[in-house]
């Protein structure tokens, strides 16, 4: 037996779901057992893989041994470990509240290996350091993605997740398109050397821009960027809760950490202010239009997948602003506030989510309207939704106050203070259709007794939330260490 | 009354044709013009783009990987992750239509020409499944060209009005779609406990493993292709039926 | 060269028109050949990239990428037609 | 150690209000079978002891034996209190405590009206003792203020304390007034503090007062002298109070705004020539007014208190003349002081006696002869005859009228002398014509009664050299006079001077201003209803705009997005516009080289390119 | 043995009820005991913790916890003057408040999450009194909106969560602009903590016409809780909560944290010579005095009797402002006093305006008719209440206003006085005839919805004793004004930090 600590967390943060999806796959009778131990098993490793990068920086394995340039590497650098550890806690908490959340044995089996399935995609994207990998991988979230989100077999769910599936097909495709022009102009698939290639050769901006178009125009649409988020509400809407919550908290971040990924490490000589400010753009018609959507949105399940439109808004709005700062401790601020929005929203949305499920489950719809007092009747629940809500919210303590803050100060230092509107805007917005849910928990109903009724389902929910707003809203300077950041970043 | 909404429907139709049609053209420009600038960057990044790409190392490398073909060194031994990922793609796209339901019924039992014919080709796909599976050590050829003509024979087979495709009972058949990925990984994380790295074969070792990893992969596809053929959960067998009791509507 | 180009140029007008009648037509059917058709065009630039002049040894990288690439797509075809098949059953049915 | 009386002089009755009230704070509901009946938890008249009249006994005390000059400091109570005893004080302070405690007796033992409410009298009636003893210790201005206001304010409750239409319009309309005297007063001492730098004032530390604050100070306190106009409240508080309420609120209560004035004005450190006549001529019309309105009256109450507002009338004439005259300030205060304290003794007696002709003893009985003498006995030393406190407190102060630079002064004043003896007259006149309802138990009334009698018989022989005992009869034999004469009028021909009679309804200018202030009230309302129709208009018309948006269903407006084709068109154009963008982000053109800077045209790398591989495309 | 209290005391006094009160959620709604030792456990410690740390700031030492939430974004709790007093005020009126409430809330449903976000809600006040910088002091002014929400919707009908609806999008709209205006004023000076004095008067000339910008943004944001006018809205709508939690907005929390923000964004961000010098002591005087005039104009036409007490709130809390607003030290003092005193004279009010609505059934003014009679000590207490706010001496209220007054005039201001004169007789006049109604009109037959409680005294000895017992503060407020530790020294001595002299 041999254990390379600094590598083989890596391989276990993708191997080990993928393993899981395998035996819940073969096993179906024992997928409960399976998948949790699995779930528990990712997790751990992907801890593990936190400390380790936390201590040590950016973690490479080349896989197979051959060269960086022939292999498939994966590595964890700062940006990809905080999502990744995002997406497993996340992922241990929906995990949990679906080992109970099922009602038919058949939905149950089905969705273990799926969900494992989707798990090893997330984790593959964040690792990988392959530019075709990453398709692959993307390939591997869409399907799974699709065939959970169809999971309660409505025909709502069905024909939103057939349209998120050719969505995620086209998006996927027009991003292989890029990577064949890539490979075409510099000869490699490695991350970092087609990044050094773009960087050393100047001859090919146009490619190169062409190339990110393609890339950023696939990812985009997988990311529902305003306004091709037409997709999104269904989908999240109509699938299962925990589905939802993966999809919400997970997936759609996932394209969005490649789009920053092309665009801040592979493309950054290419991109350009001018294109940096359309993203934003867009980002802000997101922030307004997805924050007015879900405060009119009847249902609870749609009012929080157009919330995601909006909070996917917020971090598009960081681009122009990246641009505009010069490299140091600023505009490292600034990226941390960037993950560490991406990373609460993960963690609100989920929380959100997994508590607007069991809302539904124990109203037996979700009609914000008729609410009446089923959250009066869960108190933990409610608090799990005021919680992740106060995040979505950009409240404070949670991180995206941090974000905001973060966000708005380098806004008016840049003298883009416009975005400052923006974010106001999508603030109020959201507390509005925030406190539009909770204020269905002040009713005449009668009192509950306990503060929590379903543990299994309301603990994750609310631990979840109040990772959210505790911890990352009073202590995200471990964030900063995490991506090798400079430290106080002020001006 | 009806006659007046309908009209307007009818009307309300049109303008949405028209709609589409105006998008459509404007889609058609859009995308002309798009490809040909398509076309003029594609040229430079030909011409300008790193001549010796990958080809070279790919193929300095080949003595090493186990394999004589260049194309299954890269897709089972320089880039086998990707191919395991592609193997879970696969099983989830199957486990995806799975999910759905149940399978629809089979096609009518074939009649006596189709079956006589079936007889014959089945078994030649099986056989041909057999020899591009080890042609591709050194050939053009490998597990999917065999998984593929191995499914196909599903696929005759679900044609010829077997509703199974010839695929086993469902427990089984959840082992034969996980096997790829389950060897695969097995193989790679075994490597990885006995300290040589995640997917990282021993010279000596890498031949046989390739080929377990290859057989293990032919079968997982065929039986993936030939399971998405069918279209759906297996309809259960008595046993499971008294297993699982009767809760299997989707 | 232009050999390359041809071939490659072809695969990129391919996808061009994949993606425009991917967009233009509603059934679910032509969507999904569409799609296949833009992966064609895909495949056509990575075999293109592939050649490297007559009797040398292609670059085995892309074609591996090509098969890859091409049983994702069959999967997610497979999916695709399966989830179309459902709705139809579904609309048929309400 | 005799300083600390100075303190429990006015602590004392405070301490004493909480029993008095006789509010039981205990209420037992199990005990007793009518429990679902609240006990009214105020107790009937005649508890153990007479709580109010044994108020001001440590005052009395303190009166004999605290020496003059004794300074009591507290710098850490309130904002930092000062007591103390200077001459003028304790005049002030022997008078006011007399009073009180005569007041008391009758009423612990006397008063009778709005039975039930006992305690609530009694506790309000040592409240506003406690503030009245208070300002006259403190000698910071915070004590002074805390204990005027706490004497308007409790005084308020005896005002209206029978509850009577009457009685509520009067306190209503003390409380106002009060109130906007208080904020006066109160606007006046930050003033005063702040240009003098001290809450200590005494008339040597405020030389500086700017003309605002003496304003202030004047009007504020002018509203409890009840100078004119600002008198509006007396003749209406008066009648309405129960008589011991009205003869403290006359007889020592509107006495502490000539203390205020005295303490905050510099009066004999400086010539205020302006203000000292302004304030004169205050008081001489407030005299002139008051003393036709006076006479005009039916209710006795009232007409004493025009005669109070009379009296205060004219010692703002004397404090006027001094402010003028510096050099006559220590004649001048002295005078004021023992002017006051005879007027508070008389005045005091006077409403008593209104009293006690109305309940004790019967008709024609011997008591009621005996009580109509004493009556004229106060009358005459009110009025000033000779031999009578009033001729003696105004003799002291003849060198301040004769210092006046005025000529027709002394007129004026014996005029006014003779209209308080017409005033005087007229209110013998209508107790005269009371009729008496005997009731029992007036002996401790009496009593009380009798000390004022006795103190008010001796003042003279007290205070007053012999000189001026046999003073002041010109004017008042004039008055008596007149007076004998209308009475012999009223008596033959009724019917001429009985128009005459309520000519002037009590409070005279407020019938004149009630309906200007309904006026405005009633416009007041309607703009106010207006703005708030208004307002509620244009809330509607925000609730339906909100309505508007928020109430019609959500309906699909996404649907048209999903149609393929648009958001295919979107994503596209989007895409387009992107790599139009990050193209033009580059400088199109080639930076020049230099090198070869004859090339003129300048092209862009991009098309540099296609020329290099595309020789047709060349543009050159 | 020495524990160096000095990093850990601030934190610990806003953790001593934040704990207590996250437990308070988890228990049943029926373990009355377990509750009642939590939230009491909870104020007695805060009491003693602030005792302690009373002594120490007396003696002149630090306390200040600190915490990096992001590098660059500080947590800082601090223990100067001012926080000290604000913080002994919240806590000592905690502590009766909870014991009003656990009365109170008797025979009430919900009560976990009702004494959970109370204690949330001192919590976070506490946390506003001893924020050391604006981060710290808008993330805690965000928590006490949410925590204070569910307190003003407790009783779920539609009125409640109406009214807490309007009073959260105030409050949140307010929240945002204080959020920017901190953003913007970040920009300019970098991350800075709280210092008396200021901290901005070395700025360049150029950046002035931001720096006011900033400033009207902070205000805006600190005057809707502050209930400056036209910002006030809320504050009416959501008198439907319970009356303990009224007192908790009015008194201390809500309310007073937006005064408290104002004082501290004048005398410890821009520094009250330099605001002077911008021209925005002028704005807060104008907006203050306004406010004084037309909440009191407002109030004399409320005829319920908590919406009467809500808009002389709104008058009453511009006095902190008023004072801030003017230049010297004496003003400063009147401002800084009155946070103290405004709150004993509110909360007394708001708890005898509860008790009238538990015992008697009486929620209007036209209601009051001889309360005095059946329920004395509570319509004494509101009386000592009253007769303060109008300015009564020797009660605190008087002392405020003496403050103010005086410093207007030092100031050179001598309009201030019109202000307080009109304030004083418009107080008068919508108090005043309540204490007459209570103690001179007769009482009725029998109140509609009288509840008798089985006491000996007239209400529930929880209802009836906190009021008493504030009522008596506010008098010792007052009467011993001029001795040490009462509020007004320590105001004085803030002061004189302020100008350092």
């Amino acid at each position: 037996m041999h254990l390379d600590l600094l590598t083989d967390p890596l391989v276990l943060c993708i191997m080990l779901p993928l393993l899981g999806a395998v035996l819940t796959a073969a096993l179906p009778r024992r997928a409960v057992l399976l998948g949790s131990l699995m779930a528990v098993a990712t997790s751990a490793a992907a801890v593990t893989l936190t400390i380790l990068v936390w201590q040590s920086g950016t973690l490479r394995v080349a896989l197979g041994g051959w060269d960086q340039k022939l292999a498939i590497s994966l590595r964890a650098d700062g940006l990809a470990t905080a999502l990744v550890v995002m997406a497993n806690i996340v992922g241990l908490g929906i995990s949990v509240y679906a080992s109970g959340y099922f009602r038919d044995p058949e939905r149950m089996r089905a969705f273990w290996p799926l969900w494992l399935l989707l798990w090893a995609a997330l984790n593959g994207l964040f690792l990988a350091g392959d530019l075709f990998n990453l398709y692959v991988m993307l390939e591997l979230l869409g399907i799974a993605a699709a065939a959970l989100g169809a999971l309660t077999g409505s025909r709502d769910a069905i024909a939103a997740n057939l349209r998120y599936l050719l969505v995620g097909l086209l998006g996927s495709i027009t991003y292989l398109l890029g990577v064949a022009l890539l490979y075409t102009a510099h000869g490699t698939l490695d991350l970092d050397l087609v990044a050094a290639s773009i960087a050393a050769d100047d001859e090919l901006f146009a490619v190169n821009a062409a190339t990110l178009v393609l890339m950023v125009a696939g990812l985009a649409l997988k990311a529902a960027l305003f306004p091709l988020h037409f997709w999104l509400p269904p989908a999240h809407a109509n699938a299962p809760a925990p589905v939802s919550a993966a999809l919400s908290a997970l997936v759609v971040k996932a394209a969005f950490y490649l789009i920053l990924r092309l665009w801040l490490d592979l493309f950054a000589p290419v991109t350009g202010m001018a294109a940096a400010m359309l993203l934003a753009l867009l980002g802000a018609a997101a922030v307004v239009w997805g924050s007015w959507r879900a405060l009119r949105a009847e249902r609870l399940k749609l009012l929080a997948a157009y919330s995601t439109v909006a909070q996917i808004g917020y971090l598009f709005l960081f681009l122009p602003l990246l641009a505009a700062t010069p490299a140091g401790p600023v505009r490292d601020s600034l990226l941390a506030a960037l993950v560490l929005m991406a990373v609460t929203h993960g963690f609100a949305k989920a929380g959100f989510f997994l508590a607007t499920g069991l809302v539904q489950t124990n109203a037996g719809h979700d009609r914000i309207d008729d609410l009446g007092g089923t959250a009066q009747r869960l108190p933990a629940t409610t608090f799990a939704i005021a919680l992740s809500g106060s995040a979505l919210i950009g409240l404070p303590p949670s991180g995206s106050f941090i974000g905001k803050w973060l966000l708005m100060q380098c806004a008016i230092e840049t003298g883009q203070w416009w975005w400052v509107i923006v974010v106001t805007t999508g603030t109020l917005l959201a507390a509005a259709y925030v406190f539009r849910v909770l204020s269905r928990a002040f009713g005449l109903e009668p009192t509950p007794l306990r503060f929590i009724t379903d543990a299994r389902a309301e603990i994750p929910a609310l631990l979840l939330a109040l990772v959210s707003v505790a911890v990352l809203g009073l202590a995200s300077g471990p964030l900063w260490t995490l991506l090798g950041l400079q430290a106080g970043g002020d001006a | 009354m009806t006659q007046t909404s309908d009209r307007a429907r009818q009307r309300a139709q049109a303008r949405a044709q028209e709609r589409a049609r105006d998008l459509s053209l404007l889609l058609g420009v859009l995308l002309a013009l798009l490809g040909a600038v398509l076309l003029g960057l594609y040229y430079l990044a030909l011409d300008g783009g790193a001549a010796p790409r990958l080809a070279e190392l790919a193929l300095a490398r080949l003595p090493e990987s186990g394999v004589g073909n260049p194309v299954t060194a890269v897709l089972v031994n320089y880039r086998a992750f990707d191919t395991l990922v592609e193997l879970a793609v696969l099983l989830a796209a199957v486990l995806g239509i799975w999910s759905l339901g149940p399978a629809p019924p089979g096609f009518q039992r074939s009649g006596a020409v189709l079956a006589g014919m079936v007889s014959w080709v089945v078994p030649l796909l099986i056989v041909a499944s057999g020899y591009m599976l080890w042609v591709g050590g050194y050939a053009p050829g490998g597990a999917f060209q065999a998984g593929a003509l191995l499914g196909a024979a599903g696929v005759i087979v679900r044609l010829a009005g077997d509703p199974t495709a010839g695929l086993p009972a469902e427990a089984t058949q959840r082992w034969l779609l996980v096997l790829g990925v389950l060897v695969f990984a097995l193989v790679g994380l075994g490597l990885m406990l006995f300290g040589a790295g995640f997917l990282t074969y021993p010279p000596k070792l890498a031949k046989w493993l390739i080929l377990l990893i290859e057989s293990a992969a032919t079968i997982a596809i065929a039986a993936a292709l030939a399971a998405a053929y069918v279209g759906g959960r297996p309809a259960p067998s008595k046993a499971a039926i008294d297993d699982y009791g009767s809760d299997s509507s989707p | 060269m232009t050999a390359q180009f041809l071939y490659g140029g072809a695969g990129l007008i391919l996808f061009v028109l994949g993606l425009w009648s991917f967009l233009v037509h509603a059934p679910l059917l032509r969507k999904l050949i569409a799609l296949n058709i833009m992966g064609g065009g895909v495949f056509h630039v990575l075999i293109a990239v592939a050649y490297r002049g007559d009797g040398v040894p292609p670059d085995p990288v892309p074609h591996a990428l090509v098969l890859t690439g091409i049983v994702v797509a069959v999967s997610a075809t497979a999916l695709g037609l399966v989830l179309g098949a459902r709705m139809q059953a579904g609309e048929r049915e309400g | 150690m005799s300083a600390w009386l100075l303190l429990v002089l006015w602590v004392w009755p405070l301490v004493l209000s909480l029993p008095a009230s006789r509010v039981r704070f205990r209420q037992d509901w199990a005990v007793g079978a009518t429990a679902s009946v609240a006990k009214p938890v105020l107790g009937p008249r005649r508890s153990a002891l007479p709580w109010v009249a044994l108020g001001p006994l440590p005052a009395l005390v303190a009166v004999l034996a605290v020496p003059l000059g004794t300074e009591l400091a507290m710098p850490w109570l309130f904002l930092g209190t000062q007591l103390g005893l200077d001459a003028t004080a304790r005049v002030y302070l022997g008078f006011t405590a007399l009073l009180w405690l005569a007041a008391g007796l009758y009423t612990a033992y006397g008063e009778r009206g709005a039975s039930g409410h006992a305690g609530r009298f009694d506790a309000l009636f040592l409240l506003a003792m406690t503030g009245n003893l208070w300002l006259i210790v403190a000698q910071d201005l915070f004590g002074f203020y805390a204990g005027f206001a706490m004497m308007s304010i409790a005084s308020y409750g005896l005002v209206i304390h029978d509850g009577s239409t009457s009685a509520l319009r009067a306190g209503k309309v003390y409380l106002v007034m009060a109130l906007v005297g208080e904020v006066a007063v109160f606007a006046g001492l930050v003033l005063l503090a702040s240009e003098t730098g001290t809450t200590l004032p005494e008339p040597a530390s405020v030389r500086d007062l700017s003309g605002l604050t003496i304003a202030l100070l004047l009007l504020g306190l002018g509203v409890k002298a009840g100078m004119i106009p600002l008198h509006l409240w007396l003749p209406l508080a008066h009648p309405a109070a129960p008589v011991p309420a009205s003869a403290v609120l006359s007889g020592t209560m509107i006495k502490v705004a000539l203390l205020g004035w005295l303490r905050f004005l510099p009066v004999g450190e400086l010539a205020l020539p302006d203000w000292g006549h302004n304030l004169a001529l205050a008081g001489l019309a407030t005299m002139a007014l008051a003393l036709p309105v006076g006479i005009v009256q039916r209710d006795a109450k009232v007409i004493l208190a025009y005669s109070s507002v009379a009296k205060m009338g004219f010692l703002m004439l004397i404090l006027g003349l001094t402010l003028v005259q510096p050099a006559l300030a220590p004649v001048g205060v002295a005078g004021i002081a023992l002017y006051a304290a005879q007027h508070g003794l008389a005045k005091g007696g006077l409403f008593l006696g209104v009293g006690l002709r109305k309940h004790a003893g019967a008709p024609g009985s011997l008591a009621q002869a005996l009580i109509l003498g004493v009556l004229v006995f106060f009358a005459l030393a009110l009025a000033g005859a000779p031999f009578t406190s009033g001729a003696v407190a105004k003799y002291n102060l003849k060198p301040v009228l004769d210092a006046a630079e005025w000529t027709w002064l002394g007129g004026a004043v014996a005029a006014s002398a003779a209209g308080t003896t017409l005033l005087m007259a007229r209110f013998l006149w209508v107790m005269v014509r009371t009729e008496p309802h005997e009731e029992s138990g007036w002996t401790w009334p009496l009593a009380a009664w009798g000390l004022l009698l006795v103190l008010v018989a001796l003042f003279p022989f007290a205070f007053g050299k012999p000189a001026s005992w046999a003073t002041n009869a010109g004017p008042i034999g004039l008055g008596v006079g007149i007076a004998a004469a209308v009475a012999l009028l009223a008596a033959t021909r009724p019917k001429l001077l009985a128009p005459f009679i309520g000519l002037v309804s009590p409070g005279d200018l407020l019938a004149l201003l009630a309906p200007l202030l309904d006026a405005f009230r009633q416009s007041g309302t309607t703009l106010l209803d207006d703005l708030g129709q208004a307002w509620s208009r244009l809330q509607a018309l925000g609730a339906a705009g909100f309505e508007r948006v928020f109430g019609t269903p959500v309906g699909d407006v996404e649907r048209g997005l999903r149609q393929w084709s648009l958001a295919g068109a979107l994503w596209v154009g989007i895409s387009a516009l992107l790599l139009i963008l990050l193209l033009a982000s580059r400088p199109l053109v080639a930076p020049d080289t230099g090198a070869d800077a004859a090339a003129p045209v300048p092209t862009s790398t991009l098309l540099r390119k296609f020329r290099d591989r595309i020789p047709s495309l060349s543009l050159s | 043995m020495s524990l160096d209290l000095g990093p850990l005391l601030p934190g610990a006094i806003v953790l001593s009820s934040m704990l207590p009160g996250v437990l308070i959620f988890l228990v049943d709604e029926e373990s009355h005991l377990l509750r009642t030792l939590l939230n009491l456990f909870g104020a007695v410690l805060k009491l003693v913790l602030v005792g302690v740390m009373i002594w120490g700031v007396w003696r002149g030492e630090v306390f200040e916890s600190r915490l990096d939430i992001a590098p660059g974004l500080e947590l800082v709790l601090h223990a100067d003057a001012l926080s000290v007093l604000f913080v002994s005020l919240s806590t000592v009126l905690w502590l009766i408040t909870t014991v009003y409430a656990i009365g109170y809330l008797e025979y009430s449903v919900n009560r976990s999450r009702f004494f959970g976000f109370f204690s949330l809600c001192v919590s976070a006040t506490v946390g506003i009194a001893l924020a050391g910088n604006l981060l710290t002091f808008v993330i805690f002014y965000e928590i006490l909106t949410l925590a204070t929400y569910p307190l003003v919707a407790h009783r779920g009908t539609p009125e409640a969560t109406r009214g807490a609806k309007i009073y959260l999008a105030y409050t949140l709209s307010g929240g945002l602009l204080l959020l920017v205006g901190a953003v913007w004023l970040r920009t300019l000076t970098g991350p800075v903590d709280f210092l008396a004095g200021g901290v901005l008067s070395g700025m360049p000339a150029s950046m002035h016409g931001e720096l006011v910008a900033i400033f009207v943004l902070l205000l805006a944001g600190l005057g809707v809780k502050a209930a400056l006018v036209p910002l006030h809205g809320w504050l009416p709508q959501s008198m439907v909560a319970p009356a303990p939690v009224s007192a908790l907005l009015h008194a201390v929390a809500v309310v007073k944290a937006g005064a408290f923000g104002i004082l501290r964004v004048v005398f410890d961000v821009y520094g009250v010579e330099f605001a002077a010098e911008l021209g925005l002591l002028a704005i807060l005087a104008a907006l203050a005095s306004l406010t004084i005039l037309y909440g009191s104009v407002l109030a004399l036409t409320q005829d319920g009797l908590k919406k009467r007490l809500a808009f002389s709130t709104v008058s009453q809390v511009s006095y902190i402002a008023l004072g801030a607003s003017l230049l010297g030290p004496i003003a400063t003092v009147g401002g800084m006093v009155h946070l103290v005193h405004q709150g004993i004279m509110k909360i007394t009010l708001f708890l005898c305006a509860g008790n009238y609505a538990e015992t008697l059934g009486v929620h209007k003014v036209s209601q009051m008719d001889g309360v005095g009679r059946r329920m004395p000590l509570t319509t004494l207490a509101f009386s000592v209440g009253a007769l303060g706010m109008i300015g009564i001496p020797p009660i605190a209220g008087f002392v405020s206003k003496w403050y103010l007054g005086l410093g207007g005039v030092t100031a050179g201001q001598h309009w201030v006085l019109l202000v307080l004169a009109a304030s004083t007789l418009l107080n008068a006049g919508y108090f005043l005839p309540i204490l007459y109604r209570a103690w001179f009109r007769p009482l009725p037959a029998a109140w509609e919805n009288e509840h008798r409680f089985q006491t000996r005294f007239e209400t529930m000895g929880a209802l009836l004793w906190p009021p008493v017992i504030t009522a008596v503060l506010c008098l010792l407020a007052g009467l011993f004004a001029a001795a040490p530790v009462s509020p007004l020294q320590w105001a004085q001595l803030i002061a004189r930090r302020e100008y350092g002299l």
